[in-house]
């Protein structure tokens, strides 16, 4: 799908043991991903179900939609960790104008202040030059507290519209699904077809060199972080209305660590430059089912976070050993 | 040091093919042959940066089937890489002492100790500048000067140097070569010389060999060398007129309107410079290291703040970013290609095409036409090896820099100024006419105007229409592209601090 | 202790200062705690709360407040320790230095008083409202059952130990017993449990964030309400509304919020001043459509 | 204190203006700190009293003493995120063992454990070349299992010299503030005097160059995380001497978030290779004395957070501010 590098094995035609060894590995991490799906099945009859395997769909929607903006983000070697705050704080936005404006300008309004946090994020770190980890952090606090002092009591109840909308589906696919099918389908979209997709690949792998050689760096930070603003919006929105509330102190807390957690599953090294927005998706799908399986198979709290911690564990041995088979075929 | 059966392949591509080599003490042996040939492979095996695949290398009567960065240094070779491997933040000092510091008995570093050997190192190669300053304040030239220091540090007995002449002017040029010349003869080391530029072959070297291929083709004295030879070696054909071809049939464009016009252009805070360029010139500039000459190439690219009159075909321009300075007709290729230009892990494809996406799209890609130009430009280059797929930094030195140099030189890149800063270091002899070539030809399409900066004063007078000399960030003599040696190194000496400025001025707006 | 200035002020001969830290600040229904405390503090007179932001249950961050409180010398503090045991060396301290040590929500060793309410009582609410629920349809050995745990904070477990054995004794089996306490892991964990689990009628939340996302899976599946059993606890105004809609949900062991706040300041008074009672269990009240105004009233209390 | 870069303005003697306004510039962290502390001595009475700075060093000091680890690691490049869960498996290691077996065996095994682990990821990241913040993502959640594994029930009641050693004071001052002074001397020492301070930054600006120098970069990393997951270990038995409890849930819980904040506060970029001990110094006492504000201001929860998120974007536009000053000075 999304090829962010073209790989040697694809120009020049390599010997076919070690091509075929590349491929392999490239696709351990898929392949790792069915075989933890064979296994929940086996365990568990209901997992393999079309009912379940939707459910798992619908559940990562959210994650699904802010990881391909976050991935981009990644890939141009920038990190945003205020995702969190800003579903929050667009959430309730969202939450407040729902009752008072209706459902469309309520939707208006949450995408709008997700764009807005994203620019003010953009701003600072593509113009100014502050430190993407710090601002992020920053406003990761400052907007949670925001949302909580937008929103001090709880907010519920919305528009029928608006649960209805988070439960409906299209050809029997929630539409939430839908909406995530899109953003992928966007995301590679630009990665391959569009020349913004190569300018943020080069910034990623050397931004002075794109900075030289004419990309406006700058204003290809803003927008990615301005694109990550929204999508978060987006994806604080898709939570609200499938719990038809905006709980001002929890929503989306803690959705910046399983986004990174799903970029970096899906191979987006930290420093940038490289990565395949199809292993996104793999990443994000693993953690969904990885949740899944354990709530079905009612895995004691502590025994589900050493299993997630040795997924984790494996799923970096992987990269790694991918990573030195590449190198031995330098 | 005897080489024996040394192979390497990376891949599918094989670079090494059982090379093997004799380097005396006391002897200059210089390396050559093609870019991609396999030198800096050859050079990695022995400095340890590279493991072989196979075959031996005996130090000493120590026979070793390969190396870590450390065991070399304890073998006793110390290497000056193609691209340099310093560490920028750290200083002077610290980088030359990197790894091996000195110590008290209390295992802390002993910074005074440290700060007066590199001040002798320093010295002994002719540089002067503060040794505990932090490498990113120093040029090019001085991070060549501070590696080569760092490499005799060690004491080593075999030195290998992989093109350290490529970024120096010819100044430092000559005290290195000096340099090379006492430690061989005088202090009995042995020394492996890689280089593209022959005369300097000629000049110093003992023995010559002559790689192709990832095998030795033959290795002969140097006495019994004429550069023909040396050029039929490296090229494996006669020697064809344009590697020679110098600056006849010239056009001088007196007549036409300037295409560029400086007047009392400031490059961050550097002395005014005032100068016009007619369409269809190549415009050298030289200078000594530190001269300015990077500043004022930066500044006209728009990557360096600058002030002061700038009129390009007609239009007055304010360059506040090398993004603006592109749309309106201007490029740089940066000499610092490892930092300033490679994508390093991104394809030769992505590296030539990376300006042009948007241009070559109609909204969405086009990899069909994307493929075609590529195809075209690289070769023309004669990239080796041809392959679109392969990373920017899995290409030898000389490769890369087609690369760069691709990425604008290319038809239809809508270049109208390109500025190009030590555009062939690293390229070998029979490529480097052939990028002469297509500068060229790019500079006599209309309404083009090529400025390069060079330290070689040969490529300075096979290409350039004028030469602008520089020295402390002033135009000090604008003279033509033939001028000798000798004149342009007179003119280029830092003046009296006394100097009147005004004598200067008054060549400035010659044209 | 006690900052005579503000006494002067408000015409106190002192004003207590009394610092109130309680874990768990993102959570509705401490929102609401925090804002019912203040309000009965006025109303009592001459007493300042002060409080703790500590969030999820972060134990370092509650430590350092209370024992800043404890340096600057407050009159009283009132805690929900994150780990009681944890924080038994500060309270010795606190209590050395003459400051009495309150606790919320669970009792402990040498305090010198105890505001809450019994999270037994509570789990028991919600698990007997589950059994009556189950013997009037007749559902036993035909239904499944899930609850939810937050074992963070285990001081609380009689919230899904005391429903796990009070169902598990009335012949339905709990298919799932994990932790979860906000309303996204509610949603979640219900709906993946109704599609292995399609005889899953009852859900039992630690508290109400999680059966209220529990609720929204109920729905959009489109099971009967009447058919199902929610239950959360601690009486939440989202909650409790859910409970009047007349729903799936159908009771949350509410803790009577004026009882409970009005408890936590006079207290803490009353240990000051050694005198009266400085022991209170606020009365955890089902709070079903079977009592309409008592859930009416509970409603008003927190401004519904 | 602890220069880690020279500066320009050192080496060679720059204009005195320009040299004034990086001096300046570069302490206005530290003048940002003292200007916090002015304000809350102003507005409340007890802040400025001996016994609460006393109060803030002893606080900060387990953070203090991870952050030094952490610091020296994020100088060469890397990141370790399993801090927190290094210091509850340590931690309940400790606990168990002290009534088995005694204090002093209890200290050893829990010091065992956090270098263990640190050992652990230094072979995964340095010698298997794995993904930093992947494996270390994965023994957070790992560790964090196991400790409650570990101890499902809770862990109390130490033998007596356990609480006494974490309320025992010399001249006056808290023992652990002792133990924070020491290490950061060490790690001022480290990088300031010792060769492996050159390595260390040389492996954060430039890896390769550093390899090709001879160092053994490999070794390095291996020991940094070592180090880490050592001072971990201490920074979770210094915890649990106040506590008197190793409660393997919470004990840690969040610490590397605060860790990284403080590191980075002190003006560590992500990228390594630069940054002054001393600074991170300053970044943890401005968080120490900023939450101590706060609770004493009785500042409401959402209020802090804006603030603290205020704070944060401050200190990186601070950084940013710096940046761009030393930069026109080149
Ligand atoms: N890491 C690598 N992976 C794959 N191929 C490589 C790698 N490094 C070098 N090569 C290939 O090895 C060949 C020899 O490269 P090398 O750098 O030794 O050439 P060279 O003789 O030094 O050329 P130059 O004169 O341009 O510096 C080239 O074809 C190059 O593409
Ligand atoms: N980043 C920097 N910080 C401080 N001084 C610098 C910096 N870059 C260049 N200089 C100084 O500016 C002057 C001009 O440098 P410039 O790089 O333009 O010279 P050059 O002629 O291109 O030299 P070279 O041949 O080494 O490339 C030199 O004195 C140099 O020391
Ligand atoms: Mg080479
Ligand atoms: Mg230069």
């Amino acid at each position: 799908m999304t090829e962010v590098i073209a790989t040697d094995a694809k120009s020049e035609p390599a010997p076919s043991l070690k091509s075929g060894l590349l491929t392999g590995i490239d696709s351990i991490m898929p392949v790792a991903t069915v075989g933890l799906m064979i296994f929940f099945a086996v365990n568990h009859s209901s997992f393999l179900t079309k009912d379940n395997l939707l459910l798992i769909a619908l559940q990562s929607a959210p994650l699904m939609v802010v990881a391909v903006g976050a991935a981009l983000l990644l890939m141009s070697g920038y990190i945003d960790l205020s995702i969190g705050s800003v579903m929050a704080v667009s959430g309730v936005c969202a939450g407040l104008t729902f009752n008072s404006a209706g459902v469309t300008a309520g939707v208006m309004v949450g995408l709008g202040v997700g764009l807005a946090v994203g620019l003010l994020n953009g701003v600072l770190i593509g113009y100014f030059k502050l430190s993407p980890i710090i601002v992020t952090l920053g406003i990761l606090a400052a907007g949670r507290g925001l949302a909580q002092v937008l929103s001090p009591d709880a907010l519920y109840g919305f528009p029928s519209a608006v649960l209805e909308f988070g439960n409906a589906r299209v050809l029997g696919v929630p539409t939430l699904v839908w909406i995530a099918v899109f953003v992928v389908a966007l995301g590679a979209l630009v990665m391959t077809l569009l020349p913004a997709g190569r300018h943020v690949v080069a910034v990623g792998v050397n931004s002075r060199a794109a900075y030289l050689s004419g990309i406006p760096v700058r204003r290809l930070v803003l927008s990615l972080y301005a694109l990550v603003g929204t999508l978060s919006a987006l994806g604080g929105l898709m939570v609200v209305a499938r719990l038809d509330s905006a709980p001002s102190g929890t929503l989306g807390a803690g959705f910046e660590i399983s986004v990174l957690t799903a970029v970096l599953l899906g191979g987006i090294p930290y420093s940038g430059g490289k990565g395949h927005l199809w292993r996104v998706v793999v990443g994000v799908w693993l953690m969904g089912i990885l949740t899944n399986g354990i709530t079905l198979m009612n895995v004691s709290s502590q025994l589900s976070q050493v299993l997630t911690g040795a997924v984790l564990v494996l799923a970096a041995a992987l990269e790694g050993v991918r990573f030195w088979i590449h190198r031995s075929s330098r | 040091m005897t080489i024996h059966g040394l192979s390497k392949s990376y891949g599918n591509n094989v670079v090494l093919r059982g090379v093997d080599l004799q380097i005396r003490a006391g002897r200059i042996h210089a390396l050559l042959g093609p870019n991609g040939a396999g030198k800096s492979t050859l050079l990695g095996c022995l400095s340890g940066a590279v493991r072989p695949d196979a075959g031996t290398i005996t130090v000493n009567g120590l026979t070793h089937t390969g190396f870590t960065p450390q065991s070399a240094l304890k073998a006793g070779t110390a290497i000056i890489y193609q691209h340099l491997e310093l560490v920028s933040d750290l200083s002077a000092v610290e980088n030359i002492f990197l790894g091996s510091e000195q110590r008290t008995p209390f295992g802390t570093v002993r910074k005074a100790a440290q700060r007066r050997i590199a001040s002798e190192l320093l010295d002994r190669v002719g540089a002067d500048f503060d040794p505990s300053r932090p490498l990113t304040s120093l040029t090019m030239g001085q991070k060549q000067v501070v590696e080569i220091a760092k490499a005799l540090h060690h004491r080593p007995e075999v030195l290998i140097l992989d093109e350290p002449t490529a970024a120096l002017s010819s100044r430092e040029t000559d005290i290195l070569l000096g340099l090379i010349t006492r430690l061989a003869h005088e202090s009995g080391l042995a020394i492996v010389y890689v280089t593209h530029l022959l005369r300097e072959v000629t000049a110093v070297a003992d023995e010559v060999s002559v790689l192709r291929d990832g095998s030795v083709e033959w290795t002969r004295p140097t006495a019994d060398l004429g550069i023909e030879t040396l050029i039929e070696g490296i090229t494996g054909a006669p020697v064809a007129r344009a590697a020679t071809a110098t600056s006849e049939n010239r056009p001088v464009q007196h007549d036409r309107p300037p295409l560029l016009e400086l007047a009392d252009f400031r490059a961050s805070g550097a002395p005014g410079v005032s100068v016009r360029i007619g369409a269809g010139e190549i415009v050298g500039v030289f200078g000594l290291l530190g001269s300015g000459r990077t500043n004022l190439v930066e500044a006209l690219a728009g990557a360096r703040p600058s002030e002061g009159g700038f009129r390009l075909a007609g239009s007055d321009l304010r360059l506040s970013s090398p993004g603006i300075a592109r749309r309106s007709g201007i490029a740089l290729v940066p000499s610092d290609r490892k930092s300033q230009s490679l994508f390093s892990s991104l394809s030769a494809q992505e590296n030539v095409l990376m300006p042009h996406y948007r241009r070559l799209s109609r909204g969405w890609r086009r990899p069909r036409v994307e493929q075609h130009v590529f195809d075209s430009v690289a070769g023309r280059m004669s990239l080796h090896p041809m392959s679109a797929g392969l990373a920017g930094d899995r290409f030898s030195g000389g490769n890369a820099q087609k690369l760069v140099m691709g990425r604008w030189l290319m038809d239809g890149s809508g270049v109208t100024l390109l500025l190009l800063d030590e555009p062939t270091q690293g390229v070998d002899v029979g490529a480097r006419a052939e990028l002469h070539r297509m500068i060229r030809e790019f500079a006599r399409e209309s309404e083009r105007a090529v400025i390069f900066v060079s330290s070689d004063v040969e490529e300075l007078n096979a290409l350039a229409d004028r030469v602008v000399v520089l020295a402390e960030s002033r135009i000090v003599g604008i003279v033509p592209g033939d001028t000798a040696e000798r004149e342009l190194m007179v003119l280029a000496q830092p003046a009296p601090s006394s100097g009147p400025s005004e004598v200067r001025s008054e060549g400035n707006t010659a044209a | 202790g006690g900052s005579d200035d503000a006494a002067a002020a408000s015409g106190c001969e002192t004003t207590y200062e009394i610092g109130f830290s309680h874990p768990i600040s993102e959570a509705a229904f401490v929102k609401g705690l925090k804002s019912q405390v203040t309000a009965q503090a006025k109303e009592i007179g001459c007493v300042e709360v002060l409080f703790d932001d500590t969030q999820a249950s972060d134990l370092e961050s509650q430590r350092n407040t209370v024992e800043t409180w404890v340096t600057q010398g407050v009159d009283a503090v009132v805690v929900f320790p994150v780990d009681a045991k944890a924080l038994t060396p500060l309270r010795t301290q606190a209590q050395s230095a003459g400051i009495k040590w309150l606790q919320y929500a669970t009792p402990g060793e040498g305090v010198d008083g105890y505001t809450g309410f019994d999270n037994v009582a509570s789990g028991d609410i919600v698990g007997q409202a589950a059994v009556d629920w189950i013997t009037e349809h007749q559902l036993s050995g035909k239904v499944t059952a899930a609850i939810t745990s937050i074992t963070a904070v285990p001081d609380v477990r009689g919230r899904w130990e005391q429903p796990q054995k009070l169902i598990s004794d009335a012949g339905v089996e709990v298919i799932s017993l994990q932790d979860c306490s906000d309303q996204t892991c509610g949603l979640e964990q219900a709906e993946a449990l109704l599609n292995a689990n399609p005889d899953l009628r009852i859900y039992i939340g630690a508290n109400d964030d999680a059966a209220l996302g529990a609720l929204k899976a109920f729905q959009s599946k489109g099971i009967d309400p009447s058919e199902v059993f929610i239950a959360g606890q601690d009486g939440n105004i989202e909650a409790l509304k859910a409970v009047k809609a007349g729903g799936a949900y159908k009771v949350s062991a509410a803790i009577d919020m004026i009882d409970l706040s009005h408890a936590i300041v006079q207290n803490s008074i009353n240990a000051i001043t050694g005198s009266g009672e400085t022991e209170t269990e606020a009365a955890v009240i089902p709070a079903s459509l079977d009592d309409p105004s008592e859930l009416d009233e509970l409603i008003a209390q927190q401004g519904g």
